[in-house]
């Protein structure tokens, strides 16, 4: 089974990189762009008997080691 | 008979391979049949440029290799030179060129990767790193993207594999716009007695894979580090190397602990065409055949061909022949590093190479003449055309002006932005981080005084105009800067950076430097025991400047002594050793003031250079100077500038105001400073050993006056000289 | 005073702090390899700075997960002194021992070079050596400084005291431009609301000796020792 | 308008991060994941007076600053 995981800085935690990057579009002309966030995706592949299983260990992975939830936020898209 | 694998050998592909006629009548000859694929891809791999030396071994023989303190010369991983108490350091440069023009965080980072495993492999742990970069001008499209890159890629795999980052060099011009560049030096420390070579001893051992698994990265990257760039450079691309230096911290920790235990015989790590060469190095070196089982390679990808598997570059490799009573023990300390291994083939007695593939022999040569009886060619070169001569100076040339320029321009400036990007202090022995003439490393395991100086230099200007002084200025350059901090120079590397030698004039170019840098080399007790060739540097048809960087390493016994060049204290004498200045052609003030490049490079008085530096290292070694510091670009005016930068202090100095005495580059030069009551003693040593020395003035102040032409605010020079580097950077993606 | 640190592959600055604290306590720390679980009787355990695991995914994350871990969060609930600095800071934040989170630094490039800082806290196990002298120059190396918390543990970190030292100029003024990474309120070690663990991105173990330009590194070290006693 | 910028290595070329990953998952005992791959998003906020503008304007941006595209690929999803 694949899917994937995304990692999202919460809200109102600052985003050094999205800044930076925000920055470097505006001086490359790209003034249109009002706002940047940087976040992560992995995609796994794993063995699961369904994607309720495999949604509930990929949350688990989440929890234990894939998100910092002091700071971030995760959601898992299952893809087949 | 081999099988083809289903690819038939044409002259294109022969071609596409970078194999000419000549070559491929000798490899029809050597096997006695048509190659396979496969083995056409490893003569390919073994027998380009990069690998065999093909164009450049007639010359590099002449340089001077051996020495008292010599331990092992070029023909190793790196070069080993006794440092006393049973101690060495092994030291190499090496360049990845190609690589970081086409991806330059990944380029550099993987260049950076490989000079501290040839040096890891040796039995040495990394100690100090180097690294001397060129890019285009700072106006070109790509600079600015080609320097964060770089910069951060040399810092991301230097800083994580844990080794301090003590020199290097940036520098910038037009030249290099279609060729950047990436040379790095490292230095390791280890037992002199316990030095591990790449020499396979012993028939039917096991040869055991460590490492990264074997993907398809950089498959044909040695023949594309050897081929001129064109248009077509895009399509290169996904040959590039992803570095990974948290694998690569854990195999040094591994090796070196697996070395510990005496189970390793023979070890190599994978660098340019990786299993290929390190396996036929091992085999070749110890007389021995060797056979791989490439089924038992660990990939990371799937349905990889043998070609493939024989040509990848992936880095984060070694390859081993073990002692197969002490396999337990190896593979445990595999394990705790959670490294990839696998016996992947065995010693032999028939000097065969063999490859085994899927049931299939795909591959079966004859060892030696592949690693030993590699092409070697007498190219041909034609006389070396003349530098336009030194027109007149014009007069006038505001002084105060010229120093604001020379410090703050793009050669000038500091490389403060460059250098905090790199851990510039881990392992705790940094007694000198860059900024100096030479950084210096203590040496652990000794009496806690030893210490090591590194730097590497050379001016690519003064080699283009005289090849032949420039190469000897090189070496002189480096050894000055040594000198200056008080370590006697001990051995050297080299990186010798040119473009095309099929050019008869670039190869006469390239064995004049080489013959420059081994005068220089001998007068100087200088010898070189690794090095590193890169040709081809041309994109178009236009050829990079001759770039032979010397590195080299210098020993202290009490780093206490080290000097450095800030000015210390109100009051201290200013004295000037050796001559006058005299030289303008090729100067820095010549290039960015004037406006003109012209003129011969400075001539290399290489008996005054060694009497000049043993008379410094002398004045340190007796505690009776507060700095020193070399002149080199810029001459005297910017030496000072500099040193007040440095110590937040001014000076005044009687020099005559003209603008040879203030700029000119002449050679075998240094600016010291010492307390009043030590300068009668240092004028009569000097007299006794007939050493050119000249009181300039006193330190003091807050201004740099020099004579009628210069009075400038520290503040103010300061301004400019750390402000050109960040400003540059800041406008990144402004373009 | 007994003293242990904790090992991972990828950290590399471990031989820095080995030496550091046998050099300032007399006696050789404990090295202990992360998968050699048991963690011997010490007054001190320190987790070391450098990449543990590469800092892939995030800095310190997969070290802080280990069991090794664990066991060092046991010996700080009991009270146990506990050090992190640079990684080791990092590891000890992703592991829930110290509050907040380290991101990359503001201008996004690693950093080496030595600061000012100036010890906040100068009554605590780790820093009252400081009292007399809390400005001093400190080297710092690293890529993911930017320490970052939620207002409200800002609030407490304030409250109680437990900010350890903050970034400042030569004079001891802490502005925003003595900064190097951008860390809120200027933060560049942290304390857990008991005292008895503390995490600090600068190298005190980089600042011990002659060689070193300066010993200020050590009064940490001897804090503790004088803690302990 | 919202979009989504999803930035993938290229198949083949080493992804060190996700091999730690996996390594790491495999260590807190989910054994059953055979693969991870890392990826970057970029949450972007942009003015467009159309999707087709924005999507030609965001292609500009990754093929600029946003992908390196030597050994990244990129997807663009438009959100609202
Ligand atoms: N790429 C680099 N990495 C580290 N240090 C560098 C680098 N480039 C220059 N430096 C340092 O900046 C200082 C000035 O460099 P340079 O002008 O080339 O010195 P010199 O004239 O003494 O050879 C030296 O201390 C050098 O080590
Ligand atoms: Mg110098």
């Amino acid at each position: 089974m694949n899917a994937r995981v995304f990692v999202t800085l919460k809200n109102g935690v600052l985003d050094p990189q999205g800044k930076a990057i925000e920055g470097a579009l505006d001086s490359l002309g790209f003034d249109n762009v009002d706002a940047v966030r940087q976040g992560k995706i992995f995609d796994l592949k794993l063995q699961a008997t369904s994607a309720d299983e495999a949604e509930k260990e990929i949350a688990k992975m989440c929890e234990k080691l894939l998100a910092n939830t002091v700071i971030e936020n995760y959601s898992i898209e299952l893809r087949d | 008979m081999i099988p083809n694998q289903d690819v038939e050998i044409t002259k294109d592909l022969i071609a596409e391979h970078g194999i000419n006629d000549e070559e491929y009548a000798k490899i029809l000859e050597l096997l006695g049949r048509e190659p396979s694929y496969t083995e056409l891809g490893i003569f390919s791999a073994m027998w380009n440029e990069h690998c065999s030396y093909k164009s450049s071994k007639l010359w590099l023989k002449t340089l001077p290799t051996t020495g008292e303190r010599v331990i092992h010369g070029p023909g190793e991983n790196a070069g080993v030179v006794d440092i006393g108490d049973g101690q060495a350091v092994v030291f190499k440069m090496e360049s990845h060129n190609h690589p970081s023009y086409i991806e330059p965080y990944q380029g550099a980072a993987t260049g950076v990767g490989g000079i501290l495993r040839d040096v890891f492999t040796m039995g040495a742990r990394p100690i100090a790193a180097m690294n001397a970069l060129r890019f285009g001008a700072p106006s070109h499209e790509k600079t600015r993207h080609l320097v964060s890159g770089v910069v951060e890629g040399v810092g991301g795999y230097g800083n994580s594999f844990g080794v301090p980052t003590v020199g290097g060099e940036v520098e910038f011009d037009p030249r290099y716009n279609g060729n950047i560049l990436v040379n790095a030096f490292a230095a390791g420390l280890a037992d002199a007695d316990k030095i591990f070579l790449c020499a396979a001893k012993g028939v039917g051992l096991p040869i055991v894979y460590l490492g990264a698994k074997t993907g398809r990265d950089g498959v044909g990257g040695a023949t594309m580090a050897s081929a001129e760039f064109g248009d077509d450079i895009e399509e290169k691309r996904p040959t590039v190397q992803v570095g990974d230096p948290f694998t690569e911290k854990c195999l040094l920790e591994a090796c070196l602990e697996l070395m510990q235990t005496g189970a390793v015989i023979a070890i190599q790590d994978m660098g340019a065409a990786g299993l290929t060469c390190s396996a036929v190095e091992m085999g070749a070196q110890g007389n021995l055949g060797v056979e791989l089982y490439l089924d038992d390679v660990p990939t990371r990808e799937e349905n990889m061909s043998a070609y493939e598997m024989m040509l990848s570059e992936s880095q984060e490799r070694m390859l081993m022949v073990l002692d197969p009573d002490k396999e337990d023990v190896a593979k445990a300390i595999f394990e705790k590093w959670e490294l990839d291994f696998a016996i992947v083939g065995k010693t032999t007695d028939d000097l065969r190479f063999r490859v085994i593939h899927g049931g299939t022999e795909v591959a079966n040569m004859p060892i030696k003449e592949l690693g030993d009886e590699a092409p070697e060619y007498d190219r041909p070169r034609s006389e070396y055309p003349a530098p336009p001569a030194l027109g007149d100076i014009p007069s006038g040339i505001d002084a105060n002006q010229a120093l604001l320029t020379l410090v703050g321009n793009e050669n000038g400036a500091s490389r403060r932005w460059v250098w905090e990007q790199y851990d510039t202090l881990i392992q705790g022995n940094s007694v000198q981080i860059p900024g100096g003439d030479a950084g210096v490393v203590r040496v652990e395991g000794a009496d806690g005084k030893k210490a090591l100086a590194f730097s590497v230099d050379v001016t690519p200007r003064y080699c283009e105009a005289n090849p032949r002084e420039g190469g000897k200025q090189a070496v002189a350059e480096c050894w000055r800067n040594l000198s200056a901090v008080g370590a006697l120079p001990l051995a050297s590397t080299d990186n010798l950076n040119f473009g095309n030698p099929e050019k008869p004039e670039i190869m006469e170019q390239f064995a004049q430097s080489i013959l420059g840098i081994g005068d220089a080399c001998r007068a100087l007790d200088f010898p070189i025991v690794s090095g590193n060739v890169s040709l081809y540097n041309e994109t178009n048809g236009i050829g990079i400047l001759p770039t032979p960087a010397i590195g080299g390493v210098g020993l202290m016994a009490d780093w206490s002594k080290m000097m450095t060049l800030d000015f210390k204290n109100e009051g201290d004498v200013i004295l000037l050793i050796g001559k006058n200045g005299s030289h303008l052609g090729q100067s820095a003030l010549l290039r960015d003031v004037v406006g003109r490049i012209e003129g011969d490079a400075p001539e290399v008085d290489l008996d005054e250079e060694a009497k000049n530096g043993a008379f410094v290292r002398g004045l340190i070694d007796d505690e009776l100077l507060t700095a020193s510091h070399d002149l080199s670009d810029g001459g005297l005016a910017v030496a000072l500038a500099e040193m007040s930068i440095k110590g937040n202090l001014g000076a005044t100095v009687e020099a005559t105001s003209d603008v040879e005495t203030l700029f000119g580059e002449d050679q075998a030069r240094y600016c010291i400073t010492a307390n009043s009551a030590n300068i009668d003693s240092i004028k009569a040593r000097a007299k006794d050993l007939g050493v050119t020395i000249s009181e300039l003035g006193t330190v003091g102040g807050d201004t740099l006056k020099i004579g009628d032409a210069i009075s400038l605010k520290i503040d103010e020079i300061r301004a400019a000289h750390e402000s050109w580097f960040p400003d540059f950077m800041a406008q990144e993606a402004a373009e | 005073m007994k003293s242990a640190v904790i090992l991972f592959p990828g950290l590399n600055r471990d031989r820095d702090m080995l030496a550091a604290l046998e050099k300032i306590t007399g006696h050789k720390p404990h090295a202990i390899w992360h998968g050699d679980a048991e963690l011997p009787k010490v007054d001190l355990v320190v987790v070391p700075g450098g990449f543990s695991y590469g800092d892939y995914l995030r800095a310190g994350a997969i070290a802080a997960r280990s069991p090794a871990l664990a066991e060092v969060k046991k010996h700080a609930d009991a009270g146990g002194l506990t050090l992190g600095v640079c990684n080791g800071f990092q590891i000890l934040t992703e592991a829930g021992l110290l509050p907040g989170a380290l991101m990359r630094n503001r201008d996004l490039k690693f950093l080496c070079k030595t600061i000012h800082l100036k010890a906040e806290n100068t009554t605590s196990a780790f820093t009252n050596q400081y009292a007399e002298q809390p400005v001093f120059p400190c080297p710092i190396a690293h890529h993911d400084g930017n320490y970052t918390i939620d207002p409200d543990g800002l609030k407490q970190l304030q409250d109680n005291d437990q900010i350890a030292f903050r970034y400042c100029d030569a004079d001891g003024n802490v502005t925003q431009a003595a900064n190097p990474n951008g860390s809120i309120d200027d933060i560049a070690g942290i304390l857990n609301a008991k005292g008895n663990v503390l995490g600090m991105m600068p190298h005190p173990e980089n600042l011990i000796e002659k060689a070193h330009g300066g010993n200020e590194g050590r009064f940490i070290v001897e804090s503790l020792v004088e803690a302990v006693a």
